[in-house]
């Protein structure tokens, strides 16, 4: 019974080897099926598992066969069922679903529609695996698999070479992130002498905190994260792969794929509470890239990228709240953004959809009249993100600053600054897509169009889960449950039992950080208002000068380039050099350098063969003498 | 008995095809020939048990007085290579159908030879027949390259002649030295050369020839300036034997006689080792991002994969080793897999300029799902062959020393970084002239495909046969060094 | 033979090695192939001399029997050395052996 | 004995069938003889005899050295009949001369005396003289007779001088008594007789070939009729080693202090110059002379470093050398007949238009470099063994080095003929011929694959 649980990833498997087999045999109606279909009985499965939850935990592992087994090295192929992944099972395969639903309309017309769903139903795939996996090797698995399937989509259209970059830059990346997860797999092993789950947190738990193999572990695996999830340094290449089909964007670079630096945190909780240090660098890591991708968000013109340095942000902020041991909060802001960012997305694909193309928002405007549904489904999901009352990001975001509070005040602030700017340029964003007059072609007015109902209903799913997510974890200051946390308690116990027991602040002290919080929020949109839809917005083209801090924030903080001048740049020209110079000039000159010695020498000794009698009779004599000289006088 | 059937199938087919006439006989034939091999070594395989090697053994006298025997054997690390041997050879042989060589029952005679040499390198249980063996399997090598070879191929073939000759001489000297250090009476018998007597001096001494003779062959850096050059002149099935089984010849001989016989001065010298190979492999690294030669950057990324494997050989734990005889296999099925793209490609195109290519994937999306999948072999993706190699290599060296692991490991960042490079800008992009007129894979050619892909997937998923099969002569062999 | 014997061995030795030392110079500071072929005599018969000393100093007969097979030797070998001369020069016009060194290097 | 008389009696019948005009029944006869003198020569085997007061000694190893020697004449004679098709003077004086020769280097493999080392040595050398001179119409043919005359005769006076003073300090030729002699000096050798020692070294490391009396070796290798420097690279080399082997084994039983540090630095000398000086050459047959010169480098190996395992290392090596040079020789003579010169240029493209041809000079020059499994390698392995069985490592990897260089030669014919394009002229080759470079090659291999026939015999 407990073997339903391979289903799981086995369904979106099925269907990746039926349309990548088959690629071009299969049917587009087929195609349709299979791609969407297996997600969907994915779904089913997982809520299947999930209501019978304690069942599932309980008897698991009932499968798993030695993938690596050399003496006390074992790696079974195991999986493991608790709250936190059937938290993660049922964001993959839900949105999952619903993002591949909403494909079949977005991508009805490309050439390349059954190569589309075989990858995307390799990345479920993988991505379960990553959740579903009971050890950290097989984490790894799903974990550079959905490396691949990011390279992959965001190369999806594969004949443009600056998109074929970005997929290049996303798995590189992804690469010095995996790197950092690998070691920190070996120094697991190294001190646990295991590398599953169980058995690690286990022993972790009697270890003193802070201990130095702890905090190396942990930093190591914070590397992966920060590489998948895109945290400062290794950020760029999010923005960069906004070059694939949006739905890509919405399911991989927002929903899921990116989460999983939280998710292994979260996962990992135990070795994290137990390692203060790192805690630390993960807070000032997380602040650091909330606050500087949400400045550079509000000076963006294209849709996605405003939405990629969003997502950037927001992902800074879980990892804010797991540095402060939310990890509760931290999996209910992945949730509800999983949702809200999802719905964004796929709105924002719609808007590309409807305009033929288009993704300068200074192209934009009005479409609020033409495009009703997206533009109320979008609206609600800006309302989340911006964290207004009573839809889900409020609760989520709340309970983050609220524990971030609870650590450090400075910190709270910078957090508080972080969401007001997320306010600002979401609200920003919706305005100068959906208010005022439209700014783009004739022929874009023309063509312009609703998108069909497949696109429409995941948005409108969406946008009720983005509303109503917030019921998952209402706070208890709202009379809520706090269903989440108790679902997850059993998770983050451990962790929950290292951390010490602080008292829980005031309901008053609660209220006033959230009225604080809000009112700047209110404060941020009104200011967006004015400026972009009372106002006429000013738009500025790319080349227009700016002042230093819109020019700075506008191209980027000009990090690509450092990058570029720093890394890419100088690896090249050492490449070139150590080929040119070391390897040619240098290794093989010294090798040819020895043969060409030998033949040289050959070249001169072979003078001495004069060919004159005389001379030959000379050198004998000399021999000779030398020889009863040597032999005997001496 | 089948060990020694093994070495004489290869043999006896390469002689009988000098006295074919017909090229497309000459073709079935040493294909046929190839495949029976392999099924003899599958044989082999089953019939294998780990706890003794006694079925597989065959020993008859030569030269008694010399201590030489003809003894010939497999134990689990000579098996997967073997097999990796009889698996690549008709795989090789098939892919070469596409080419009309002249004097085709030469060609396919020679590379049958080389089969025979490789397969006696590998189950040689005596000193001598190893470096008999050993020998001789570089000159059929050079006479495919040479004779076959593109441009410039008389000075390079003859640099990778005489640079990996002068190596094993020295080995030479060696081993005869060895053989007046084993008990008496002297034998070449490698369980004799296991116990000879030795001062730390001539450790030292023996550990400097047999490293020079491997590492050359391997190659290792810094010696292995021969090898980028010889991969590009030599023809497509050269550059497969040479970078798919050749050079698993150094890290065999690494394993099998290197630290057993001088294993205190592989510990002493570890590090040094380790350090020249880690070296390599950041090195080559960094050379193959910028190389516009498909087969050159091959060869510069073999030269860092290869150098992975022999940093895990020196790390001597057991995870390590057992990641480098994994990985033997998985190199050799991965290069020639990527030299096989190289050479459909270079047929289709008339060129391996990467500059020149491009979106070939829009014309051939067989061949590009192929590359793909080799590709990932070779930067190891989980669930690929390469992985598990990698990992276990890494993890048996990050045992030994937890820097230069994570030196190693930027092998796996550097991997995507050119291997993705290669990929995109040949089969990536939109089409030019060139590749305008490419055309997909034929069954014949997808036929090539599928046994490097299966096992591309078998390994990667099921490895425990393999690893099982290697695991006990690996700790015998670790136990020296313990 | 005693008259052989009341000279010391030595001045044999030292005599023989003299004429032979005056051969070898004969042969290195010659050009012409004649000159060169009588200084070889010259080696030759000053270790003739020797042998028979040796000889009767240590009465033993085999010393000069072996004198007689040098002579034997080297009357042969003269011969074909006179031959070879000729032969060269039919071709050279000259008996220098500097003049051919057509084959070197 | 029977072997020296034999061929004596050959010599003679070859010259009377010159006088009786039948120069067509000169190859057979001399074939035939060889084969009868070869076969009384094994007779003896295991019976091991002296004669005429010891001047003479028979034993395993003189009867295996002069198989050999024998063998390598019948396998050089077997080629005379190509080599001299275009020739119409009448051929028995050569041939005469030849199998004089051939005693001559017979009886330096058997001497028991000086005296009669000596006069195998003039022999043999006095033969060759004529021999090197005997294509009398070409001007290098005259150079070569000439310097070799001139060098041979001047180096034999140091022999000469050498086995006076031997005589005068120990008093006898008889090596016997010589080595009762040493045996009383019980290490403190008086310098007369070091000084003999010393010169009779010389005058045969002359014949050998070893630097720094080498000399000749290249000038008159190149300038003799081609068939005649097979002869002088293999039965001369092979007889002179032998004889010096030969003296050192039965006077010293294994007293090295004296000559070992002299013949250690000759060898690596020899070995370096032949290979090193090799590696230029443009032209097949130089480069076989100084191929040949290093092989003499690697023979002393074996005086070195000599132990009962050495008698067969020695053997096999020079048989490998012998058959692998004469097979060599034997694409030489087709050569330089067909293009007028040998440099390896002419031999471009061989391997399409005579691919047997092209195959057997691979397989010696292959063999000669050593590579394995071919005769050449078993018998440098051998020669190693033995050398680092004594101890000799240094001596051992200069050889090895010294093997290294020599690829570099070896292979430029290889590459010319498998790599160069050829001007698509044919070389003609007679069934015989084919047949006869076919066995050579098909002997190195054999001697390579089963070496324990030979070695184990002595």
């Amino acid at each position: 019974m407990t073997l339903i649980v391979l289903l799981i990833p086995l369904f979106p498997l099925l269907g990746f080897l039926v349309l990548g087999l088959g690629f071009r045999a299969v049917p587009k109606k087929w195609a349709t099926v299979i791609g969407t279909g297996t997600v969907l009985l994915s779904f089913i499965v997982s809520m299947v598992v999930a209501f019978n939850l304690r069942y599932f935990a309980a008897t698991l592992p009932g499968f798993s066969f030695d993938w690596i087994s050399i003496g006390p090295l074992k790696i079974p192929f195991a999986f493991l069922i608790d709250p936190l992944s059937v938290v993660m099972l049922l964001i993959v395969t839900g949105v999952g679903f619903l993002i591949h639903l909403y494909s079949v309309g977005y991508m009805k017309e490309d050439p390349g529609y059954n190569r589309f769903f075989a990858y995307m139903n390799l990345f479920v795939f993988f991505m379960l695996l990553l959740v579903l996996g009971a050890n950290y090797p097989v984490m790894f698995i799903g974990w550079e698999g959905v490396g691949l399937c990011s390279y992959l989509l965001i190369g999806f259209w594969f004949k443009n070479r600056e998109y074929n970059n970005a997929a290049k830059k996303a798995f590189i990346m992804n690469r010095i992130g995996d790197l950092g997860f690998l070691l920190g797999m070996f120094l697991i092993f190294n001190t646990f002498g295991s590398m599953s789950f169980g058995q690690v947190f286990a022993q972790a738990k009697s270890m003193p905190a802070g201990s130095p193999a702890i905090v190396a572990i942990t930093l190591l695996l914070f590397v992966g994260a920060v590489g998948k999830s895109a945290q400062i340094p290794l950020y760029t290449w999010l923005p960069d792969a906004m070059a694939g089909p949006t739905p890509v964007s919405a399911l991989i670079h927002a929903a899921t794929m990116v989460t999983a630096g939280v998710y292994m945190i979260a996962r990992s909780n135990i070795l994290y509470v137990l390692a203060p240090a790192t805690m630390t660098v993960i807070g000032i890591t997380g602040l650091a890239t909330a606050l500087f991708a949400a400045s550079i968000a509000i000076f963006q013109n294209d849709i996605k990228k405003v939405l990629a340095y969003s997502t950037i942000s927001q992902l800074g902020y879980m990892f804010v709240g797991l540095s402060v041991g939310a990890f509760t909060g931290a999996m209910f802001h992945l949730t509800t953004h999983a949702f809200f960012k999802a719905l964004l997305f796929l709105g924002a694909g719609s808007v590309i959809h409807a305009l033929g193309g288009e993704q300068d928002i200074r192209n934009m405007g009005g479409l609020r009249s033409r495009l009703p549904k997206t533009y109320w489904t979008f609206l609600i999901g800006t309302i989340a993100i911006a964290g207004i009352p009573p839809l889900s990001g409020f609760f989520s975001k709340d309970e983050i600053l609220l524990h971030v509070f609870e650590y450090s005040w400075p910190m709270w602030k910078f957090a508080v600054a972080g969401s007001l700017m997320t306010a600002f340029y979401m609200f920003r964003l919706l305005f100068l897509v959906f208010f005022r007059d439209f700014r783009g072609t004739e022929a874009q007015q023309h063509h312009m169009h609703e998108s069909p109902p497949v696109m429409t209903t995941p948005l409108i799913i969406l946008a009720i889960l983005a509303a109503v997510g917030g019921v998952l974890n209402i706070p208890e200051i709202f009379d809520g449950g706090s269903r989440l946390s108790a679902f997850l308690a059993p998770v983050f116990a451990d962790a929950a039992a290292v951390t010490a027991h602080q008292v829980p602040l005031p309901h008053s002290t609660e209220w006033l950080l959230m009225g604080i919080t809000l009112a700047g929020v209110a404060g941020m949109v009104l200011w967006a208002f004015n400026r972009y839809v009372r106002k006429q917005p000013v738009l500025l083209p790319d080349s227009a000068r700016r002042s230093f801090i819109p020019n700075l924030l506008t191209k980027k903080y000009y990090i690509d380039e450092l990058y570029d001048f720093i890394i890419v740049k100088p690896l090249d020209r050492l490449s070139t050099f150590l080929h040119d110079v070391v390897e040619i000039r240098f290794i093989d000159r010294i090798v040819n350098g020895v043969g060409n010695m030998v033949v040289w020498t050959g070249n001169t000794v072979r003078f001495i063969q004069t060919g004159n009698v005389g001379f030959y009779m000379f050198i004998m004599i000399l021999g000779i003498i030398l020889i009863l000289f040597l032999n005997i006088l001496i | 008995m089948l060990t020694v059937i093994l070495i004489l199938i290869p043999l006896a087919i390469s002689l009988i095809l000098l006295t074919i006439k017909q090229e497309k006989a000459i073709r079935q034939f040493a294909l046929a020939g190839a495949v029976v091999e392999f099924g003899v070594a599958v044989a082999a395989f089953i019939t294998y048990k780990t706890s003794c090697h006694c079925n597989l053994l065959f020993t008859a006298d030569w030269l008694t007085t010399l201590g030489v025997s003809l003894k010939f054997g497999m134990d689990g690390i000579s098996l997967l290579m073997v097999m990796l041997t009889t698996f690549l050879v008709p795989v090789i042989i098939l892919s070469s159908f596409s080419h009309t060589y002249s004097r085709p029952s030469a060609f396919y005679s020679l590379v049958l030879l080389m089969e025979m040499a490789l397969v006696g390198v590998f189950v040689a249980f005596d000193g001598l027949i190893f470096y008999i063996f050993w020998e001789l399997a570089l000159i059929p090598a050079w006479f495919i390259c040479a004779v076959w070879g593109g441009h410039d191929r008389i000075r390079i073939t003859f640099k990778f002649f005489i640079y990996t000759f002068v190596g094993s001489l020295f080995m030479l000297v060696a081993l005869i030295y060895l053989y007046f250090r084993t008990p008496l009476p002297h034998s070449f018998d490698f369980q004799w050369l296991y116990a000879a007597t030795l001062t730390p001096a001539e450790q030292t001494w023996i550990f400097i020839a047999f490293f020079l003779a491997f590492a050359i062959k391997v190659p290792v850096f810094p010696l292995h300036t021969w090898q980028p050059d010889t991969y590009t002149a030599a023809p497509a099935a050269g550059s497969m034997l040479l970078g798919g089984i050749m050079l698993k010849m150094g890290i065999y001989g690494m394993i099998r006689w290197m630290i057993p016989i001088c294993h205190q001065a592989v510990q002493l010298y570890a590090p040094v080792a380790i350090i020249l190979a880690v070296t390599g492999i950041v090195y080559a690294s960094v050379i193959a991002i910028r190389q516009n030669d498909m087969k050159r950057l091959v060869a510069y990324s073999s030269i860092a994969h290869v150098g992975l494997i022999a940093a895990g050989v020196f790390a001597l734990t057991p995870y390590a080793m057992e990641g480098a005889v994994i990985q033997m296999v998985s190199h050799g099925i991965n290069i020639v897999g990527l030299f096989i793209v190289i050479d459909l490609i270079e047929q289709r195109t008339g060129t391996r300029s990467i500059r020149d290519l491009g979106g070939i994937a829009l014309k051939a999306p067989r061949l590009a799902i192929m590359f793909m999948i080799i590709l990932l072999g070779s930067i190891a993706l989980p669930l690929t062959n390469g992985f598990i190699g990698e990992f276990l290599l890494l993890l048996g060296l990050f045992e030994y020393s937890k820097i230069f692991a994570a030196i190693a490991g930027l092998t796996i960042i550097f991997s995507a970084v050119y291997m993705l490079r290669m990929y995109q800008r040949t089969m990536l992009g939109t089409t030019n002239g060139l590749t305008e007129q490419v055309s997909d894979l034929t069954w014949p050619e997808m036929v090539l495909f599928i046994p490097l892909v299966v096992m591309i997937f078998w390994i990667g998923l099921f490895p425990g046969m393999f690893l099982d099969v290697a695991l006990p002569d690996v700790l015998q062999i670790l136990n020296f060094v313990k | 033979m005693t008259a052989l014997t009341t000279i010391p061995i030595h001045y044999y030795l030292v005599f023989c090695s003299t004429l032979f030392s005056i051969g070898v110079i004969g042969v290195l500071i010659k050009r012409n192939a004649l000159v060169i072929l009588m200084s070889i005599e010259l080696m030759i018969n000053s270790i003739n001399l020797l042998l028979a000393a040796f000889s009767a100093y240590t009465n033993d007969p085999a010393g000069q029997i072996f004198v007689f097979f040098i002579m034997v030797v080297a009357a042969a070998e003269v011969a074909i050395g006179l031959a070879i001369v000729v032969l060269i020069y039919r071709t050279t016009h000259s008996i220098d052996i500097n003049v051919l060194n057509k084959l070197k290097w | 004995m029977t072997t020296i008389i034999a061929l004596t009696i050959l010599g003679i019948l070859v010259l009377f069938l010159g006088i009786m005009k039948k120069q067509s029944w000169l190859l057979p006869v001399i074939l035939l003889g060889l084969v009868v003198s070869m076969a009384l020569t094994v007779t003896g085997w295991n019976m091991p005899k002296s004669y005429a007061h010891e001047m003479v000694i028979v034993d395993n190893v003189s009867i295996a050295f002069s198989t050999v020697l024998i063998f390598s004449a019948f396998l050089i004679f077997s080629l005379a009949a190509r080599y001299y098709r275009g020739v119409t003077r009448p051929l028995d004086d050569i041939y005469g001369v030849m199998i004089f020769a051939l005693t001559g280097a017979v009886m330096m493999t058997s001497y028991g005396n000086l005296i009669m080392l000596f006069l195998g040595i003039e022999t043999l050398s006095i033969a060759l003289y004529v021999l090197a001179g005997s294509h009398k119409e070409a001007i290098t043919s005259n150079e070569a007779t000439l310097k070799y005359f001139l060098l041979g005769s001047f180096l034999s006076g140091f022999l000469l001088f050498g086995i006076a003073l031997i005589y005068g300090s120990s008093g006898s030729f008889d090596l016997h008594r010589i080595s009762e002699y040493v045996a009383a000096c019980s290490g403190n050798y008086p310098p007369m007789f070091l000084a003999g020692l010393f010169l009779l070294i010389i005058g045969l490391s002359f014949k050998i070939a070893i630097v720094p009396f080498h000399f000749w070796a290249p000038d008159v290798y190149e300038g003799t009729p081609t068939l005649l420097t097979a002869f002088m690279a293999t039965v001369v080399k092979t007889a002179s080693i032998v004889a010096m082997y030969r003296f050192f084994t039965h006077t010293f039983h294994g007293i090295h202090g004296v000559w070992e540090t002299t013949i250690w630095v000759m060898a690596v000398f020899t070995i370096l110059l032949g290979n090193l000086t090799g590696v230029y050459q443009p032209n097949l047959k130089r480069m076989l002379a100084y191929s040949s010169i290093s092989h003499s480098g690697y023979m002393l190996l074996a005086v070195v470093a000599f132990s009962p395992m050495s008698d067969n290392a020695l053997l096999l090596y020079t048989l490998s050398y012998s058959i692998a040079t004469i097979s060599a020789f034997g694409i030489l003579i087709l050569i330089r007949e067909a293009r007028g010169n040998d440099y390896f240029s002419s031999l471009n493209g061989m391997a399409k238009t005579n691919p047997l041809e092209a195959f057997c000079l691979t397989v010696s020059m292959l063999s000669l470099a050593g590579i394995p499994p071919l005769a050449g390698f078993m018998a440098k392995y051998y020669l190693f063994t033995t050398a680092l069985e004594k101890g000799f490592v240094w001596l051992v990897i200069v050889a090895v080095a010294g093997s290294a260089i020599s690829v570099a030669y070896y292979f430029r014919p290889i590459i010319a003929m498998y790599l160069k394009e050829s001007d698509g002229v044919q070389l003609t080759v007679e069934t015989p011929y084919k047949v006869h470079l076919f066995f050579m090659t098909l002997m190195i291999i054999l001697v390579g694959l089963l070496p324990f026939l030979v070695i184990g015999l002595v």
